[in-house]
């Protein structure tokens, strides 16, 4: 493994004080637990946004802690969830009194540490509601859209429920848009040459120079097959029949578009990409609102990305629409 | 012969479990590469790693509260679905009524089958869904059955049942924790979980073993 | 090479293609040259700003266009300065009638492409500026300035003279502000391990496993020396001492710094790497007003990455301070 | 025998050159890799597919034009700073007084030797400094010596002048382009630039011999 680091002990520490240095003005470590950011800034009244998951994934999550986005981030080791501890931390630091919405991806091990830091957060009277984001349908088939797992459309969750809760909404009113724009949220991703867990040096797979891994995970989990590599063109035309069985039955036409890279995929290829999905989904009478392509959720240093397309209501549009602003990730109406 | 473990005895335990989950670091991080992430080997690691400081650092009064000790030490240090997982089977040997100094294979036993129910209760997973269950009910079964006996037997029954319930995780297809989303590609690898469980399980008997020979 | 691409004579079109349609309410592509694109909203009366390039460096130079950052870009192929027909349709299209300003990296052929341009356009009126970004310290030494070549100072320079322009500042003063914002700006990079030029599918250089490439360019050209690699601490302040130099003298004590990855070094590495250059800035009595981290002048997937330091003056730090936003990098103070 | 070369032939000779440049791509482009950046290869044979297209496509009324067309071509579609320079070149033959539908050997030296001058003014490069000129001067050189020669003779000595110039630049530390920025460990290696001269003057001398033998 070539990285640049000290010891691989303190890799999670370091990366974050240089974060917080990066951001001085902006973002502190809590004091009840050093795994936990906040941003500085309080909106008063509103209801907290906590977003977390394993590290190992920049710029998600800290990278998202922002205006009109996330108040606290509660990091986990390299691929794992935070503790609970940790979560609490972070809820503590996020909660303003209206209550506190905690989201992450739909991984065992989140919705375990999650689901025990909302126990304890219960017993200290703050109302918290955990959203797992699960939005890979490689993962899961239709039925069991609540069993996928969470990719790349967490981006779009934590956009539009922080916008939501910026607006001033309710605690359940917020739930109940996360859960909407979850349900509405579809990604797919193929993975072309693993990165490497910083902790233990090592691959997550191995792939032959002409395969892919079409469908896997965010963490290395292998997919739903090896393929061979195809052109741009027969590639996302194989994802995108993926998705329209997703989308295809909706009245709404109207979408917002992801393409994510997952580490060491040019931009290049991510724009060569875009221009094949945009044909697509136009093709089939898709109204592409908003295009974001860049690296949002990595898996370190890995080849490959994943598309991501939600389905808009007028809700949904108007939250995606509000200007926001963090680190890694902005929105921004008209420049 | 006696057949009870001490506060000192079962905290050398610990630490020697602690000691093989270190060395095991890569082997069960390998085994978790195939079917899930990866970074089983590393999180139980840093769970080891956090037991052996809090044990070495703090006092203990009580059995239970070394059992809570290392259970609290995993929980918060180690996150990932085994981190809550792993630390509910020591935090239920620490639950076990009343606090006492030392423990018997019959509290051991009932400790066990605890940690089984708040596994499942927490995890919703069960019998053959591959996770470290398949590994730690067989083994809480045969210590139950052996509730009489002593713990070096007690344990040798456990451990053979947990490695054979690694075995049978090799046929099994996930339906909870990472491996879950693999299908039938899960087929034919054993669970990262339930091997660690089965390695903690003979680290004990082999400690027994030495301990009362 | 694993890439997602169609063919590989169409790469630059397709991504372009791509871009434009993810950013269509904003970009647009020239009528004269499809590879000149322009964004699309006009700030009348404004010093015109082109910036360019050959392509494979994405963000740069296409993802700074946008509000009081680029009018117009020149894309170049893989790695070669545009041509000077492309970068003439690129100054047609950022031309106001104040002026133009063209800035680009200091190489042999960006400065002789863009030369040329200007001639055609000195020939048509257009008063136009050239200015070569010259911030990589490993390429020359302190007398020969002018000499060095350009990498990820490149941002700086574009967003602080893009800024002069859109204050209505005239074309003499956007072109001293680019003088000496330049000149205050020095960077300094390593290669890790070489990207894959996606033409000939063929890796820049050869690095064995324990060995990095000290000062090298943003094309793969060798830097100063291959060295063994060590630890984020000690590889850091060697390259802060060579930035040292540079930048002791300067009594103004106030800076920006740029961490720049070069294409697949995580997010994570990048945070570390800041950890310690700012800790040695500070040690050393310079106050960091703000800084930039992230993937913003790539080597295609090179692994590596860059360190910019800019002494600020009044005048500097209040351009840099202004507003900016586009698709890849935007400023905002106060979030 | 016939010491002139057609609209037809000088077409011919391009287009020859262009498929060999096209050939060499990789070869080219690894020589740039040692002290460049690699790209040289699809550079020219890039500028070599405009030529073949401009060409194939256009009529020509003067053998200037051909060169002229070649050079706006290679412009237009290379970028770089070999689009600028080797341009230059063919821009260069294509300025000879007058118009004509033939070119003789003297017109041809007169040609190269103005896009010496051209070469040298855009890019400020001189002779030793590793560029693309150290091997068009000395075929330059030969060229006028050779004036009143045959042009199998004018380029024979050409070629030799121009691959014992690429010779020479792995002597020489590179001053301009990107090897400039490599010091010293720019020796060893011949320039990328010049290696493309010799090849084209080579493929000049090699398509006259097949032509007027
Ligand atoms: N719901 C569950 N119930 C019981 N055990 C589980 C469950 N989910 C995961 N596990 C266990 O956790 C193991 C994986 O642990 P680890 O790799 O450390 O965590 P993560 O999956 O978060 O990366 C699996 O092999 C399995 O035994
Ligand atoms: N200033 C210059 N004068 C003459 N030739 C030059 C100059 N700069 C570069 N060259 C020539 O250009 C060659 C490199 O061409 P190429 O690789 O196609 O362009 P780039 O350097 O833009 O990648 C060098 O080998 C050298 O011969
Ligand atoms: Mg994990
Ligand atoms: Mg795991
Ligand atoms: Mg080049
Ligand atoms: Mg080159």
């Amino acid at each position: 493994m070539k990285k640049i680091l000290n010891q691989r002990e303190t890799i999670i520490t370091d990366m974050l004080k240089g974060f917080v240095k990066a951001e001085k003005d902006h973002i502190a470590v809590s004091k009840e637990n050093d795994r936990v950011l906040y941003r500085k800034e309080k909106q008063e009244g509103k209801v907290g946004i906590v977003i977390g998951g394993g590290s190992g994934h920049e710029p998600l999550f800290f990278g998202l802690l922002g205006k009109n986005l996330a108040d606290a981030v509660a990091v986990g080791n390299v691929f794992a969830a935070p503790t609970p501890q940790t979560v609490l931390a972070a809820i503590h630091e996020a909660n303003q009194g209206e209550g506190v919405i905690c989201l992450f991806g739909n991984y065992a091990g989140d919705v375990l540490n999650f689901d025990l830091a909302k126990e304890m957060a219960d017993t200290e009277g703050i109302a918290v509601v955990n959203l797992a984001v699960s939005d890979d349908i490689a993962s899961a088939p239709k039925e069991y859209q609540v069993d996928r797992r969470g990719i790349a459309g967490d981006l779009f969750v934590i956009k539009e429920v922080a916008a939501a809760a910026a607006k001033g909404y309710s605690l359940e009113r917020c739930q109940r848009i996360a859960q909407e724009c979850n349900q509405r949220t579809y990604s797919i991703g193929v993975g072309i040459k693993s990165g490497t867990n910083p902790l233990n040096g090592k691959p997550s797979f191995i792939l032959n120079d002409d395969e892919i891994e079409y469908g896997l995970g965010i963490h290395g989990e292998p997919g739903i097959e090896k393929m061979p590599i195809v052109s741009a063109k027969d590639l996302i035309k194989k994802m995108y029949l993926a998705l329209d069985q997703e989308i295809k039955a909706y009245v709404e036409k109207e979408v917002i578009v992801c393409v994510n890279g997952l580490g060491s995929t040019t931009l290049m290829e991510l724009y060569i990409i875009t221009n094949e999905l945009i044909d697509l989904l136009e093709n089939k009478g898709f109204l592409v609102m908003d295009t974001v392509v860049g690296n949002f959720c990595t898996t370190q240093e890995m080849a490959g990305f994943s598309l991501t397309v939600q389905i808009l209501t007028e809700e949904l549009k108007e939250l995606y629409q509000m200007e926001a602003t963090s680190p890694h990730y902005f929105h921004k109406e008209g420049y | 012969m006696c057949n009870q473990l001490t506060i000192q005895q079962v905290k050398d335990m610990l630490l020697h479990i602690a000691d093989v989950l270190i060395q095991k670091e890569d082997e069960l991080g390998e085994i978790d590469r195939h079917i899930g992430d990866g970074d089983h080997g590393t999180g139980m690691a840093t769970g080891a790693r956090a037991i052996q400081k809090e044990l070495k650092e703090q006092e203990s009064t009580s059995v239970n509260q070394v059992f809570r000790q290392s259970g609290i030490a995993m929980m918060e240090s180690m996150g990932g679905a085994s981190g809550v997982l792993f630390s509910s089977l020591f935090l239920a040997l620490g639950k076990i009524e009343p606090e006492a100094p030392e423990i018997d294979v019959a509290s051991f036993s009932d400790g066990v089958s605890q940690a089984v129910k708040d596994i499942k209760i927490r995890g919703r997973a069960g019998l053959g869904d591959k996770t470290m269950l398949d590994a730690l009910e067989p083994a809480s079964v045969a210590l139950i059955e052996n509730k009489n006996s002593t713990f070096v037997e007690a344990l040798a029954a456990a451990k053979s049942a947990a490695q054979q319930g690694v075995e049978n995780t090799k046929g099994y297809v996930a339906k909870f924790g990472r491996a879950k989303f693999l299908g039938e590609r899960s087929l034919g690898y054993q669970d990262p979980g339930a091997t660690s469980i089965a390695m903690i399980i003979n680290e004990m008997y082999q400690f027994v073993k030495e301990e009362f020979k």
